[in-house]
């Protein structure tokens, strides 16, 4: 225990939990997360109940897009279990593929919900329009800014399997930012229908 | 990755440390000193609130005449303090010290843990609240001067009053530190004890920095997002608080309208009333650890404690609306808030009842950390009474927004666990830095403290009573405010001697940093495992594998030759 | 369904990519599943349910499969009870007195984005 | 300002319900000292007959069972219980759920930054209808003077004039910030948030001038925002309606610091 091996080298497997630490870790801030995007949905439906009258989502947002864009994210949620699944059978070549995959995946996800605000921009529909889109933008503004933290991490995990694809923690840290990734589909995949579909 | 420790450049040794005792350190010098800067600023509010009108005496010429011309303090400038002294103490003072300081410190230790999970992210924290406590402090520098509508911030007021984006900026950095904080801490403690360290013998302190973490880790972010939502309707005009017409300094807000005030109030105290048992559970940790060491005897009812807190933990996230009675919130909603708020006080009674009952049959040791620990009992017990006539509802009419509740939760916070906490500081300050502190000077600073600290506070109780309500920047302008008026200049008076009280505390914590008397490793002969350890423990804390082999509070068992057996002694012969 | 994905060394669920395909085309269907419904204009009632419920669908499909909590470690299932429990009253709550004071709120009309701006 | 302190210091009871009120804080408060002082001696004798002796070990447990020693919480718990079903509920349900029958004089306050602005129906017992877009200086409460009910309407600043024993409904509403209806002698407590329309009710049962004032911090005059509340006999409350009838061409413009 006292040895110089710092905690930050071997993955601590917790005796009585049987998980390590990396995992424990994010499955904690996960917790957080849905904590977050819950008070958003609690905030809408509030929002929503308190008011008499609420614009469908069809006559306001861009479905078709939405819809494209729902297909986007899930299939980099697909790309990114891949690269899971080849980092643990070590095969770099295909982990980097479907990693990058993932990545492009997300870009283009932000690409089309650029596109899509701006199209509201451009009719001169604001955040401070009406409850409604203030909702939208915030709701999808933060998702976004989730995103776009999962794309940072995801790029540096494809930047390190250069050099430390056999640092005993490089699997743990590839299946943390898998889970962060799908929590981050997940959120979009209740969002879609809340905003754009009710 | 982590090179040899001894020779890591200083800079990465002290100020980019990943170990935990040197953040552990840090966020106590920072925490103590925003406690003391939250101090200062009540003391120049009760000045107003003593001699309202009256100039400042000593700081009125300094103060630009912008926040008190000629030396008499302007309503917005005695807001934004008081905004600021609810928040530092809340967010910037109590919560790093109990959690930030004595946690990361200690808990490592007290598990037989190395390290925490995640070394790195527990320096962000540091960093994170730093920069936290630097952007609020310089929020007084910005044009409109400091927030000003409370430590509570309710829109729509808190929407247009000037200060109130540094404020959400400064309280989102926070609340990410606390959050990382709470998953670094989750980890350590559920995956890293040491072997033979089950769940059941763990000490009270680390279960209530357990609790406190999962409070943590599950409460803040719904204010956070709140914190979004206020932003976004200060800096983008959108109007999730604010109702179709709302007027805004006389004129007609263009607003979107649709949103709706008590909605912030919602998201806040979500957080807010889990705070403060954030604020409460680590001292109570602390008192249990000290009571049991200087009684000799282990802890009563150590099964009722943990579960206690562990009730606590899991209530304290539906009752938050017991501060919303008033609020213009359903009355039918209230009723169920009621009935949870009085099944919350059930363990918090049953806590205090084991930690007074742990005192039977033991032989008290009345040193200066058990002075506190002691004088924590009758104080929380009274903080935790005067919660009765404001947790039940048609009382709660009448004293809400009050000196009463002000009376209540200082009563708590201040006499609770501030007091608890510097008892904590003498008590593991031998464990910090190998020296003892002063105890003549203790018992000074702890006599002068308590006595002041009743002098500030049992005032309250009599002008809350009288209906003074709170936040008043001129009680004397509310003509049923005058008959207790004196009471105010007696709460006045006993802050300021609460400072003077203090000096000797602060002598005594920086003289004996370097001149205190050296001790030994275990000097107050404690169970724990933190006590098995040098001090201050070496980088990767324990010299040896460690192994648990029984529960924390071994002591005075019969037939051993010494009073108390440490946890990783296997049998009681090699004792 | 197919096998149980077995648990390979140092903790990490063995892969099942024939799985993971399956997964992916139903969370496509189902997508456009919703987007369907929703096109067939149902009472907010029925709408809120088949919405939500599509939703809960492809959202556990995600949760169980692709983050391997189909057999996960018991730390892991407390933790998420735990949070259902808080999230529970985090919704129930604020919706309750939203409904209970609407008496009180004179009813705010939110105007389509399109109206608000003219 | 007339008032006199009763035992713990609380001013006169002047409303209906006043009495159920303080009836609690008493009950509440005597629990409290008891409960505080039993505890309190049982904790100094434990100081006393435990502190360390030389030679004497400690013991190490108390005798008194796990929860066993818990006996004293569950008295408290079932004391709040009782305090709950038969007071907290009831009482607050009846003055906060439940609407005064019969004959009701009913008022509406509109609170804005640092001032209240009383708005009475008039002898024709009808509100004017009131518009945000209307609200200036000298029109506070935003009266619609084109509204026939709103002809006779009294708008007044910082001063309720209420007959005694006649059960008043209020209407709170603000037209910016939340504030506070705060009445002490009343025990009348009531947040008020714009975009709503609180109902309270009062029965006022003592003749005098009592002080209303605002108890949510609502921006930095937050503290001079406070008015008075005369309760007249039925006669002089009448002669007063009569008495700003005619006068009431135009509503009196409201001023925060109010001169009395």
């Amino acid at each position: 225990m006292s040895s110089e091996a710092a905690v930050m080298d071997v993955p601590h497997v917790g005796a009585s939990t049987g998980v390590t630490n990396a995992k424990l870790g994010i499955w904690l801030f996960l917790a957080s997360e849905v904590m977050l995007f819950s008070t958003l949905f609690t905030t809408y439906i509030v929002l929503r109940l308190g008011s008499s009258s609420w614009p469908r989502g069809w006559n306001v947002l861009n479905v078709p897009l939405g819809t494209v864009n729902t297909l986007v994210l899930i299939t980099s949620s697909v790309t990114v279990v891949m690269a899971y699944a080849k980092a643990i059978e070590r095969k770099r070549g295909q982990f980097r593929l479907f990693m990058s995959l993932t990545i492009a995946l997300g870009v283009l996800f932000l690409i089309l919900k650029g596109f899509e605000w701006g199209q509201h921009f451009h009719n001169g529909e604001f955040p401070s329009t009406s409850i409604f889109l203030a909702a939208y933008f915030t709701m999808t503004g933060l998702h976004a800014l989730h995103v776009i933290g999962g794309l940072i991490t995801n790029s540096i995990l494809l930047w390190l399997s250069e050099t430390q694809w056999d640092h005993p923690l490089f699997i743990g840290r590839v299946e943390a930012a898998g889970l962060y990734w799908h929590f981050v589909d997940i959120v979009w995949i209740f969002l879609f229908p809340a905003l754009y579909l009710l | 990755m982590e090179t040899n420790h001894h020779n890591q450049s200083w800079m990465k040794k002290y100020v980019f440390s990943t170990d935990h005792k040197t953040i552990g350190l840090q966020y106590m010098f920072t925490a103590l000193s925003m406690l003391l800067i939250g101090f200062i600023f009540v003391m120049i509010m009760r000045w107003q609130i003593a001699f309202p009108y009256a100039p400042i005496p000593v700081l009125g010429r300094w103060l630009p005449a912008r926040l008190a011309p000629n030396g008499v303090m302007t309503g917005a400038f005695y807001n934004s303090l008081g905004a600021m002294h609810g928040t530092i103490m809340v967010f910037f003072g109590i919560v790093p010290l109990a959690v930030g300081a004595f946690g990361n410190y200690i808990v490592p230790l007290q598990i037989g843990a190395p390290d925490m999970a995640f070394p790195r992210l527990n320096m962000l924290s540091y960093w994170l609240y730093l920069t936290a406590s630097i952007l609020l402090l310089s929020s007084f520098f910005l044009p409109g001067g400091a927030a000003q509508s409370g430590w509570t911030s309710y829109p729509p007021l808190a929407d247009f009053n000037p200060g109130q984006t540094a404020w959400i900026v400064a309280m989102l950095f926070v609340i990410t530190s606390s959050l990382l904080g709470a998953i670094n801490f989750l980890t350590t403690i559920i995956n890293m004890r040491a072997p033979g360290m089950t769940l059941w013998r763990m000490p009270v302190f680390v279960w209530s920095e357990f609790v406190a973490s999962v409070l943590l880790l599950l409460a803040f972010p719904p204010m956070e997002a709140g914190g979004v939502l206020q932003l976004m309707d200060r800096v983008l005009h959108t109007s999730f608080f604010l109702p179709k017409e709302v007027m805004i300094f006389g004129v007609l807000y263009k607003g979107s309208g649709g949103g709706q005030p008590l909605l912030w109030q919602h998201l806040f105290w979500f957080l807010a009333h889990p705070e403060v048992y954030i604020l409460v559970l680590p001292p109570i940790g602390i008192v249990a650890e000290i009571i049991a060491n200087n009684t000799r005897r282990p802890l009563h009812g150590y099964k009722i404690i943990v579960s206690s807190m562990l009730f606590i933990g899991a209530l304290s996230f539906v009752v938050w609306a017991h501060h919303m009675f008033l609020s213009g919130m359903s009355p039918i909603l209230a009723n169920f808030f009621l009935v949870t708020t009085m099944i919350i006080s059930v363990p918090s009674v049953a806590l205090l009842t084991c930690l007074i009952y742990s005192l039977h049959g033991g032989s008290i040791r009345f040193n200066t950390p058990m002075l506190y620990a002691l004088a924590f009992l009758p104080m929380f017990g009274i903080g935790g009474l005067t919660g009765l006539p404001l947790g039940l509802t048609p009382t709660d009419i009448y004293l809400h927004d009050t000196y009463y509740v002000i009376g209540h939760f200082h009563y708590i916070v201040v006499t609770g666990s501030i007091m608890a906490m510097f008892g904590g500081l003498y008590y593991w300050f031998p464990k910090f830095f190998g020296r003892k502190m002063n105890d003549t000077l203790g018992q000074i600073h702890f006599w002068g403290s308590l006595i002041c600290m009743n002098g500030i506070f049992f005032p309250m109780f009599i002008t809350g009573m009288a209906g003074e309500s709170r936040r008043l920047w001129v009680p004397t302008a509310q003509l049923h405010d005058l008959p207790v008026q004196h009471w105010n200049v007696v709460s006045s008076v006993s802050a300021w001697a609460l400072f003077l009280f203090q000096l000797p505390f602060i002598y005594n914590f920086f003289h004996s940093l370097f001149h205190g008397e050296k001790t030994v490793e275990n000097p107050w002969h404690a169970t724990t495992l933190e006590w098995t350890c040098p001090s201050p423990p070496p980088h990767g804390n324990f010299t040896k594998p460690v192994r648990v082999y029984r529960g924390p509070y071994e002591y005075s068992l019969p037939g051993a030759h010494r009073d108390w057996i440490a946890q990783d002694i296997e049998s009681e012969a090699a004792a | 369904m197919t096998t149980q994905t077995s648990h390979a060394a140092g903790g990490h669920a063995a892969p099942n990519v024939k799985l993971y395909m399956i997964i992916f085309g139903a969370l496509a269907f189902l997508t456009l599943l919703t987007v369907l419904v929703s096109y067939i204009h149902l009472p907010p009632g029925p709408a809120v349910a088949a919405a939500l419920g599509i939703a809960v669908v492809k959202s556990s499909l995600v949760v169980l499969f692709f983050m391997h909590l189909i057999n996960e470690r018991p730390i892991i299932y407390g933790l998420l009870a735990l949070v259902a429990f808080f999230v529970l009253f985090l919704y129930l709550l604020p919706m309750t007195d939203t409904i209970a004071t609407s008496g009180r709120r004179p009813a705010q009309a939110v105007t389509t984005a399109v109206e608000a701006t003219r | 300002m007339s008032g006199y302190y009763r035992w713990l210091g609380l001013p006169v009871e002047a409303s209906g319900y006043a009495h159920s009120i303080d009836d609690g804080l008493l009950l509440i408060h005597a629990a409290m000292l008891a409960i505080f002082v039993l505890w309190g001696i049982f904790f100094a004798y434990l100081l006393i007959r435990y502190r360390r002796k030389d030679g004497v070990p400690a013991k190490r447990d108390s005798g008194h069972g796990g929860w066993g020693s818990l006996v004293p919480d569950f008295i408290v718990m079932a004391f709040e219980i009782g305090l709950i079903v038969l007071y907290a509920i009831p009482v607050w349900s009846r003055i906060k759920v439940d609407e005064p029958m019969g004959k009701v004089n009913t008022i509406d306050i509109v609170a804005q930054q640092f001032a209240w602005n009383v708005h009475y129906p008039g002898p024709d017992g009808k509100f004017g209808k009131t518009d945000p877009k209307l609200v200036s200086f000298t029109n506070p409460v935003g009266l619609d003077l084109k509204d026939p009910a709103a002809k006779d309407d009294i708008v007044l600043a910082n001063e309720i004039h209420l007959p005694v024993g006649v059960p008043t409904l209020f209407n709170l509403s603000s037209l910016d910030v939340i504030h506070d209806f705060s009445i002490a002698p009343f025990r009348l407590k009531q947040d008020i948030v714009p975009g709503m329309m609180i109902p309270v009710w009062v029965t006022p049962t003592r003749i005098g001038t009592y002080e209303l004032f605002c108890a949510q911090l609502c921006g930095f005059g937050h503290s001079l925002m406070h008015g008075r509340v005369i309760v007249e006999s039925e006669k002089d409350y009448q002669a007063w309606l009569k008495s700003m009838a005619p006068a009431q061409a135009a509503s009196q413009p409201a001023n925060s610091a109010n001169s009395f």
